[in-house]
């Protein structure tokens, strides 16, 4: 094995993206430090680190969170650098300069980068100065005359966006010069209630657009190189569900067009390590929307359609190696596909379904990667966020892709909770996920894929009942009599379970 | 031996015979494994093969199948034709509202002998750091309120009880 | 999804290479139909096809290796094709025709190119006048006046073997003039009791050759081309463990010259489908050693390479359909490892290790294949071939696919049977494999592979096993009251468990 | 309490204490946990985690740990002494072989009374299709012979007892 980037790292994360990071670690000789708050003291990721130390209770504030508490566990344990993996502290300027100052290296862009990205409004100006495309908008306005000057000169309908932040949070669409005011006003008030900055901004709303991003590397010397695109469309409440590299509707020239404008805006913030330029694409044209300054959940189809590992890069890079090698003229390599596995009953609203795992069997053969954070006894709680695996194929082309995510879903057995492999099933057979036809209102325009289970599906599973049923009622049965007449299933059912026997019922609140 | 299973807003007859079942005046040669240490099981009917997972509920069986999660109840014929010749012993009766997960019980959207809709909102549950709602399926009236507001609840845990209309 | 190849197929197999095959249906849209002897009424195989007949009692011939059976199944559920995939019938020519002449495609090629190159000596002659390079030998000889004028031809030392067949049977090395007659008489009567036929050959003995072999897939249309090399030198008692791709000796010239060989190999019997040309490798130079007419099991390091899937390439050639593509002149993509997973224990003589998997945790993540024949429940039982599973890595290069190899070695966990697991470990921290430097002898070379576990995971197996036993005194103990004062396991195990506690005692017969 | 833990043909005396265990003049701060309804357990030493899995034998434990399956046999201290003080009570007392797997018994090698060297093959099992081969792994007397060619046994069968001497 060659000399280790570090001898030893942290990984300040948990569930699958530390495991992503600990496998990287293994596979450079890097031993890993991973922590945990106290439900996870047996987690998959405490279970595959060299060393683990714990760091508080269950509430991410006071243990995920808490950037001293990490920093200090660093220390304790003797690691040369922290590994920040996506959400929690990854996108926190002031974290990344306090491990710093702490004296250990951050693998990530420089806090400068971050801040820079992070500021909507202020990335939106550095990104006209660099030359990239940005939605047609404003700055931050201050009241409502200065927002109705900016309306004019962009049209409706229009954005109002949050200076501040991105998610969803303080964002409004404005069809008409009346409906202005009374949107900033809210507007305003819920940015200033998420992200405790009330600056608001307007952008042209554009009439179902794609999501497609670029991933980009960046080494301390300077180079800056594109790993192609991923197409992210498919999203529910601007959380991607399926992602997929190449993009159905990028072809060469566009990809070369799309990953220089997307090193252009790595380099006008002195970007270093891993990062994913974000862009609308609509009629042949893309705009840049944000700039996110780590690690992507959907980092592995790009792994696959180019051999590269992007985390064991962002390491080495992080360690001060240069890059030393080019992208490859072949890119991309066949055709990648990834769903989200959540514990989320997609019948029902997405309600999150939380419990112990009893029974997991992954799929696997051919071109099949599953990045989990579960296994089976793993108990899936209610602090965190949902995502328990990604289910990642590789075909020759975009058609064996499909086939292979069909057969791999279909392979998938989870018992002891509900999660979204139905929805995704559904979405490999619908028409225009096949045909490529995507926007980020899929979802929205496809009802049909949260529907209940077909006739045919129906009558295997009741003839399966009541094989079962005369099974059991041929079993002495010890520990409870049958009840009386009642069918209380029937009756309860449609209360306790609504979407699976009775349709929807249920549904997280926008 | 005939059972009517009810599931997915179907109510389909199954009736046992010597060497499988009858459904939809069908005759098919059934048969059902279970594959050791596992809820997976696997049924035949004729050659083919149909992967599920089962695992019994209150009075029925939840299946995993085709990556779908399905809730069946299952009467036999008897229990059927006791219900049938019972009008309206299940209408008006109260219905239970339980906790489907675990979480913090943060508002209460309905009092008790309260009047709702199909659709009207009646208890909000925080988890996972998503607000969730739940819903009325049907007309009726609450009629008691078990959950407190600020108060965690567990799966299953008793909410509320509504009594439904006919309709 | 396209139209499929055939709408129906029959898997005339069992274990992981049925599960392969099946998955590749299903990708193509082909319903499966397994056969099964009752031991395997609920093997991974018979789960996930669409349909399943039962063949018979467990003894392989009369199931797996009765034709009529299969052929008969195949027509009752009126599937159009047979995959014979390795082992059993895969390689039998009156199979082939039997299935072809009851109106089915036998996936494969044609019978009259298995039966040419399963007769070594009709094909060694053969692959001369193809101007393939064989190990310098005799053809059959008749008596010991004629294999020992053969001999001085082609000097000391030399090998014999037997004409109908391989995998050992039959074999004898010959070091001097005198010891020709007694091994004679010994291999012809090998080789009769084996094939039933006792003819034998002569041939130069080569000194730790390689075995490097070249992946051919061929269509219906006379196109032939073939998919680059895997090297399969680490093999004990003439059965492969680990195989890779590319070969750390071969160059891009090297790579086009054996291509056209076996190229030329495969045209001289006029074959169609995917099939293998071994060599020997030794000096710089090839050897042809033989031709398999079948997917072999170590096929997935190609498709790793190369992006083909190359049983459903196999399955459409079968159809009818051209290979419609060229070979990439960018293969190899990378470098990948296959370990072979057999329920055998590697420190005790490679003992055969039956019974129920209690626990499974598959490695995964990126750049891990798992091809698998068992589950978590599964019984595995002593009737077949003890391959449970294929654990299958890519890497950008050779380095990082070993440390890849190696950590998913480590996450790999098997609970109730012995496997090689520990062998494939010990294997890739071993310095000659690590350098490249191998040979057939490579596991005869390398007894240390074998040895022990260390002091250091001793020792901290003794303080778990310590712990363990004190929380075990602490809790209440219905079942049975301690023994007398004699330590029972430490007497036992030198017996029961040999190896593992007092070094190996148990071998194979070779 | 002190513990003499032997495996792989060492012995290690392992004393648990307070807060984790003592061996070879180290003190160590260990833990173990058993991760849900499986045989893994996570031995932490200091920040240190050791994944393994464990399972109970007779006398002693059974561990898969870093790829290796070891078997352990545990004395306790008073166990231990009880042995050390009767010297000879283990030598030239029957020993058994037991068959380690399933399979047909082939041919017995030896015959009872027969004095044998280390490495004498004794007797050959087939299973999975191959002839295995079980070798005497020091000198001794076949006592008994139990097992009888043409039979199948199961794992843990006895074959035969043996009675080995010092040395």
């Amino acid at each position: 094995m060659n000399q280790p980037p570090f001898p030893r790292l942290l990984v300040a994360n948990r569930g699958e993206i530390a495991v992503r990071v600990i496998r990287a670690c293994r596979e450079l000789g890097i031993e890993s430090v991973a922590v945990y708050s106290e439900p996870d003291r047996l987690a998959p990721h405490v279970l595959q680190a060299d060393l683990s130390v714990p760091i508080g209770p269950a509430r991410a504030t006071e243990s995920y969170l808490d950037g001293g508490k990490l920093i200090a566990a660093a220390r304790q344990t003797n690691a040369e650098a922290i590994h920040p993996g996506y959400g929690f502290l990854a996108e926190n300027p002031d974290f990344a300069r306090a491990v710093g100052e702490a004296g250990l290296v951050f693998i990530g862009p420089p806090p400068e980068a971050i801040a820079a990205m992070g500021d909507k409004t202020r990335a939106r100006t550095l990104m006209q100065d660099a030359g990239v495309p940005v939605v047609p908008g404003s700055d931050a306005v201050t009241g409502g005359q200065d927002a109705a000057a900016a309306a004019r000169d962009i049209g409706f309908p229009l954005m109002l966006k949050a200076a501040a932040g991105g998610g969803g949070k303080g964002m409004r669409i404005v069809r008409a010069l009346d409906e202005l005011e009374p949107a900033l006003n809210r507007a305003r008030s819920e940015a200033e209630q998420a992200f405790g900055d009330p600056r608001v901004y307007l952008e042209r709303f554009l009439e179902r657009p794609r999501h497609i991003e670029i991933q980009v590397l960046a080494d301390g010397f300077g180079t800056v190189v594109h790993l192609g695109e991923r197409e992210c469309s498919i999203q529910r409440r601007h959380q991607k569900l399926i992602e997929e590299s190449p993009s159905p509707v990028v072809d060469e020239a566009l990809r070369e067009r799309m990953g220089r404008v997307a090193i252009e805006a790595a380099r006008a913030v002195g970007y270093q390590g891993a990062g994913t330029v974000e862009f609308l694409f609509v009629d042949g044209e893309f705009y840049f929307l944000e700039m996110n300054t780590r690690i992507q959940v959907e980092h592995p189809v790009t792994e696959l359609v180019t051999g590269v590992d992007l985390v064991q890069e962002q390491i080495r890079v992080a360690a001060g190696s240069p890059l030393g090698w080019e992208p490859d003229p072949g890119w991309p390599l066949g055709h990648a596909i990834e769903c989200r596995i959540g514990g989320e009953d997609p019948f029902n609203g997405f309600l999150p379904s939380a419990g112990r795992i009893t029974e997991l069997e992954a799929p696997a053969g051919p071109g099949v990667r599953w990045d989990s954070g579960i296994s089976a006894g793993y108990e899936v709680g209610l602090h965190y966020d949902p995502l328990l695996a990604k289910l990642v194929v590789h075909g020759a082309d975009r058609l064996q892709a499909i086939n292979r995510m069909r057969r791999s879903l279909e392979e998938l057995h989870v018992a002891g909770i509900i999660t979204t492999q139905s929805f995704h099933l559904a979405v490999m057979e619908e028409p225009d996920f096949l045909a490529g036809r995507l926007s980020i209102e899929y979802v929205d325009d496809h009802p049909d894929l949260l529907r209940d289970a077909d006739l045919p599906l129906l009558e295997a599973a009741a003839i399966a009942a009541v094989l079962l049923e005369e099974e059991r009622r041929d079993t002495p049965r010890p520990e409870s009599a049958r009840t009386d007449g009642r069918p209380r299933v029937r009756q309860l059912s449609g209360w306790q379970r609504a979407g699976v026997t009775d349709g929807a019922g249920w549904g997280r609140r926008s | 031996m005939k059972y009517y299973v009810t599931g997915a807003g179907e109510t389909l007859l199954v009736e046992t015979t010597e060497t499988g079942v009858r459904i939809a005046d069908r005759e098919l040669d059934a048969h059902i494994d279970t594959v050791a240490g596992s809820t997976r099981r696997h049924l035949r009917i004729g050659e083919r093969g149909i992967p599920l997972a089962a695992r019994r509920a209150d009075d029925g069986w939840v299946m995993e199948i085709g990556g779908r999660v399905v809730g069946l109840a299952i009467e036999d014929e008897r229990t059927h034709a006791i219900r049938e010749l019972a009008p309206g012993l299940g209408a008006g009766a109260p219905r239970e509202v339980r906790a489907p997960m675990a979480g913090l019980v943060l508002r209460l959207e309905v009092s008790e002998g309260q009047h709702v809709d199909s659709g009207t909102a009646l208890i909000v549950i925080e988890a996972m750091k998503m607000e969730n709602e739940l819903r009325a399926q049907g007309p009726g009236t609450v009629a008691s309120i078990a959950a407190k507001e600020g108060t965690t609840v567990n799966p299953g845990d008793l909410l509320l009880t509504f009594a439904t209309e006919e309709g």
